[in-house]
């Protein structure tokens, strides 16, 4: 219920902040001229998304392995974290367009450059929180792991992955709203279809309100995936307290 | 037949009218040749992966290829020859609002003028500036990316370089604005080919590169003779994201300035642009011409 | 698995840069009950923890089993908080040992004696439960039998009934002597009836720097009666030396 | 010490794999030649690092600032979360060259839209984390604040927030290593300095070296911003176990 | 502010279906102790979160003070852990009350009385340590000073001296029954001697759903001697009840 009438009062602002702020169609279409591009491309959209869709899902589920692994290595053995950390941080400052050809050249023009974009861009979000989490765990737990004879790599899964698992639940959200935009990256490297190329081909060319369409379609799976992800990490840790 | 990767320089568009119709007419099949058309969202990559094997031709432009090719620093330089043309003229114009304040050149002292990064844009003002009397120092140069046309109907900057002009006026139009464009070459800029094809200079494949240009030079007649059904072999193969308003305005502007002979060639133009960009420090080495032009006969 | 006498000599202790305790010296004798009383905050879990390895103390210190084999891996260890998971339930944090291990066999044996023990301490009904719902006493009663079930020659507790009613710490107090028999337990305690129901040995703490007492012996095997003279004599004793050690 | 042998231990494996891999410098040049852009146009470089520094550094102040107060008022009112949830997120989702325009339309070409445009970047893994945080405190505390007849905002101010420090600073770490991408998207929507445009700049001029040595400082400036946030981060919080 | 007798009627709490306690009375006469005994796990905890309003009974119980004005706001109230801020230090954390409600007038006087029962509970000079640093008892301690420095008409403890050693437990009974003195106190213990020394009134519940059997009244004023036979026949007579309870 509640989205739902969310979504409408953004819709009811964005067509109020069109007519009153005086603002031109040409850069904010009104959501009722966008409508019209639903019913009229909506197949155009869907064939669109679809791609999109297939990039978003495995760069999610790629980024989140890679990502809660890197983060799982990094706790583990020490001495990972004093070079991985610049490498990962690095990672995330380096615009894409600066190496999408180095992507294609190793990647190809097919879909594993325009996956490994979008993972790259899910990756660090997770890592970097799992990550926090894992290094944040109550002594005492270690202490009494370290009674018990734990191998480390049990003390990993077993206490300071559970514990870490709130802070992972926050980068996977984080990541779950980004997910789109790395789609969109992924798209950068040369496509010829998805939600992203779509956008950037109507807009570099003005056609705005088919533009806002997929962009609207771009929101709504970002916003989405953030609530799926949420409802799914709660229901995965009842132990973990959610006051409002 | 034999596989060949086209990297287009840009979105799909009317620019691109040959290697559509080539491709959809059967052209490119009667020569031989299966072509795959890719499309990149940055326009300055395609040559760059042609040159390094990662696809046969790009889409480039006259004064793209003159910087790729003779950089600062040798080790830099693509190893590309400029093999044919799709649009042997420049498309390049400053355009501005025709109701605007913009009616000379000379008005632009103290404007903004918005590009789109390529490069070269501002060696292209500065000579367009020069013929009446202005320097750079005279306008704010703002690059506004994809936004060429919304930066100037929303007038937040007062003229745009780099629009083309079978493209952005009709923009314009859609909009019920009525744009004035200074053609580059009326103001002080030497004649160059806006749109030509590119390929890696070793192991060139003169005999299929033949092939190419002769379906694409079928595919220029083809297309002039039945402007309709190639609008909508165009519009089919683009897809509805393609088939828009615009392109179809824009299609009309543009098949008369394809290259009849996509394999021609203006060995000057390529000699006095580089000139052109060498006096205004874009390029600072001098290259051979030979080394990235090449006449295929 | 027979239990080694531990002997600490030196032990030194600094927290920011003032001394807990300063060369103490520590025996358990094999196979009998250490209690430790003291003041609140003097430093038995400190010491106790000393003794775990988990607190490392100066250089200069030695710490060593008689049979003069490594300590680490014979000690089952009960810290003073609970130390629940709470993502486990109360069988799972029972047999966290055996999980943490990874060894199926060993695991499935925990199991069963965890259950039993469970039962035992009344938690029989609540084996999936997990501890947010748990009372306070209940939480303890858990990390006990998470403790026992571990099985080790070597066992270090800390408060193990502090939290409990005194019936039933009474009854825990029978349930782990019969347990601990023949291990080398330290157990800090605040209850001196506790100490003298449960140890061979009770040293009382005390001091800044902290020293130890000359142990009280006492020779009868626990758990000792409540009503038992000798009990009630040493718990008088103990007050005593307590309440001393709280005056100075 | 460490840090510069990870850089150097990178600094070789990029020349190795130009070398070993035979990637034509064109698309990826061996530091060696970048280096020397660094000799030659030291001044260059540093003239829009300047710029760009500004953006994220505005970028980093407003998006920890809006981040961390969306966070605290979502926490506050609990209205407002299904409201500004959604929103939020869409903020996220919705590339920002598709705004860019309106962006420019409200706040001009100057530097405001940049940092905008920065700003919006660093908001979101911020305000999630934060929030995250927030919702997630030991309920003991709070029953105490209520019985100490706490005002709402002292509970949040004096409880929630301090507990939540730690995941306030994994949002914090994140940001910063994302704010270099931020400043790159800001000078997206319009620039004519900043390392982001001199590298698109010297990009399309094939002048990859220089675009390069650009990247460089990018990449420098976040991984020390996030170093940076780390260790100040953890100063200001002493009480939270860090175990390697 | 004179402290109001509160009384609780019909109160019932279901935990997963089945009932903890189902239609429980329970009177805190007007400045007077009561205490709370009973077997670990009985419901002890849960019914003080009832009087204290942070466990809301299922609807038809009553809870309400004599003299008819709301309960909120005259609770002081101890949980059964210590609930430290690990961020604060001691000293800030024994006036959180008054820092949480943003008072600088009260906020000073509570620094000031703070720090007098800080130093009196034997934490004079680590009033700037971090929680972090301190042992068990010594974090009571401080949870302890902070809950009397709210200085409310109704306290609320919850073993308030679980975790002292013998003697301070003695000692800080007698500090808190002076200031307890003239407040309506409940206070729930696992000590039977505790209760005898420190309670007015004195119920032990017992059963699931668990009840309230008839109070034992004291009449002498809190603190009683240790040594005082009346205390020892009612430390006697609870724990014969307590045994009786357990045994049930
Ligand atoms: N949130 C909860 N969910 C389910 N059961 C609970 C919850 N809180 C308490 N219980 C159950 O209620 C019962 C009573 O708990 P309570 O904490 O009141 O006991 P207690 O008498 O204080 O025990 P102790 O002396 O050990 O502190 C226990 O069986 C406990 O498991
Ligand atoms: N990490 C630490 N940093 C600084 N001081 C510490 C630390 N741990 C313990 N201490 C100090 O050492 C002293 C002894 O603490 P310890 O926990 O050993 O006391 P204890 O005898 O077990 O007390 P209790 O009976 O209250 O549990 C205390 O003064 C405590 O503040
Ligand atoms: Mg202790
Ligand atoms: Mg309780």
């Amino acid at each position: 219920m509640r989205p739902v009438l969310v979504a409408v009062a953004l819709i009811a602002l964005w067509e109020a902040v069109v007519w009153l702020g005086g603002v031109p169609h040409y850069i904010l279409p009104p959501p009722s001229i966008v409508a019209q591009e639903f019913v009229g491309r909506g197949d155009l959209l869907a064939e669109h998304a679809a791609w999109t869709l297939i990039e978003i899902a495995a760069g999610l589920v790629l980024g989140v392995a890679l990502g809660g692994a890197t983060a799982l290595a990094m706790a583990r053995f020490g001495r990972l974290r004093a070079w991985g950390m610049p490498l990962m941080v690095i990672s995330q400052a380096v615009p894409v367009f600066a190496i999408a050809p180095l992507l294609v050249l190793w990647l190809g023009y097919g879909l594993a450059s325009k996956i490994a974009m979008a993972t790259l861009v899910i990756f660090f979000p997770i890592a970097s929180a799992f990550y926090d989490g894992l290094r944040r765990v109550d002594p005492g737990w270690l202490d009494l792991a370290r009674m018990m004879d734990a191998p480390p790599l049990s003390v990993l899964l077993r206490i300071r992955l559970p514990a870490a698992l709130p802070a992972f639940a926050s980068g996977v959200r984080v990541a779950a709203a980004v997910a789109p935009i790395g789609a969109i990256i992924g798209e950068w490297v040369g496509a010829s279809a998805g939600l992203g190329y779509l956008m950037m081909q109507q807009l570099a060319r003005g056609q705005t309100a088919l533009a806002f369409a997929a962009l609207v379609v771009l929101c709504v799976i970002g916003v989405a995936l953030y609530f799926l992800a949420d409802a799914l990490l709660r229901r995965a840790m009842p132990w973990v307290p959610h006051a409002a | 037949a034999d596989k060949v990767t086209v990297l287009l320089d840009w979105f799909l568009n009317p620019d691109h009218a040959a290697l559509v119709i080539a491709k959809t007419q059967g052209f490119f099949e009667k020569q031989n040749l299966d072509v795959s058309l890719t499309v990149p969202a940055d326009p300055s990559a395609p040559p760059k992966l042609v040159a390094a094997g990662k696809g046969d031709y790009a889409v480039s432009y006259q004064p793209q290829l003159h910087m790729f090719v003779a950089p600062e620093r040798a080790s830099e330089a693509l190893p590309l020859v400029r093999i044919g043309v799709l649009v042997p003229q420049p498309l390049n114009a400053l355009v501005s609002l025709a109701n605007g304040p913009i009616k000379t050149i000379a008005d632009l002292k103290g404007k903004k003028v918005g590009y789109s990064v390529a490069g070269f844009e501002d060696a292209i003002l500065a000579a367009m500036l020069e013929t009446a009397g202005l320097t750079l120092k005279d306008v704010t140069l703002i690059n506004v990316n994809f936004a060429l046309t919304t930066a100037l109907k929303s007038r937040q900057i007062d003229a745009v370089i780099g629009a083309f002009r079978n493209f952005e006026l009709n923009d314009l139009e859609i909009e019920k604005l009525k744009g004035a464009a200074f053609p580059v070459e009326d103001f002080g800029v030497p004649v160059y080919d806006e749109l030509i094809l590119v390929a890696r200079r070793d192991g060139l494949d003169i005999d299929r590169t033949r092939r190419l240009l002769a379906a694409l030079r079928e595919a220029t007649a083809w297309l002039r003779a039945n402007p309709a059904a190639a609008w909508d072999a165009f519009a089919a193969y683009g897809g509805k994201e393609v088939a828009n308003e615009l392109n179809r305005r824009a299609w009309q502007d543009t098949l008369p300035l394809l290259a009849s002979d996509p394999a021609s060639l203006d060995r000057t133009r390529y000699a006095r642009f580089a000139a052109f960009l060498k006096a205004r420090g874009l390029i600072k080495r001098d290259v051979p011409l030979e080394s990235y032009v090449q006449e295929i006969k | 698995m027979a239990a080694p006498a531990i002997r600490l000599r030196g032990g030194r202790v600094l927290f920011e840069g003032t001394a807990l305790f300063d060369g103490i010296a520590l025996d358990l004798p094999a196979g009998r009950t250490t209690c430790l009383l003291g003041p609140s905050g003097v430093g038995k879990s400190s010491l106790l923890r000393v003794v775990a390895g988990l607190l490392a103390p100066e250089p200069g210190a030695t710490l060593a089993a008689d049979d003069g084999m490594p300590l680490a891996g014979r000690i089952a260890y009960m810290a003073q908080t609970d130390l629940l998971l709470p993502w486990l339930d109360v069988l799972a944090n029972a047999t966290l040992g055996a999980r943490l291990r990874r060894d199926p066999a060993a695991h499935a044996a925990a199991r069963q004696r965890a259950a039993g023990l469970l039962q035992e301490v009344g938690l029989g009904e609540r084996l999936a439960a997990r501890p947010a719902t748990l009372s306070g006493g209940m939480r303890q009663r858990v990390a006990l039998v998470r403790t026992l079930v571990e099985d080790r020659p070597v066992v270090l507790m800390d408060e193990p009934f502090g939290a409990l009613d005194a019936i039933s710490r009474l009854q825990l107090q029978d349930l782990a002597a019969r347990l601990l028999a023949g291990r080398t337990v330290l157990l800090v305690t605040h209850d001196p009836l506790e100490a003298a129901r449960m140890g061979h040995r009770i040293h009382v703490m005390a001091g800044a720097p902290a020293t130890l007492d000359a142990a009280l012996e006492l020779p009868a095997a626990p758990p000792r009666d409540v009503a038992d003279p000798m009990v009630l004599a040493t718990q008088a004793e103990l007050l005593r030396r307590l309440a001393e050690a709280t005056a100075a």
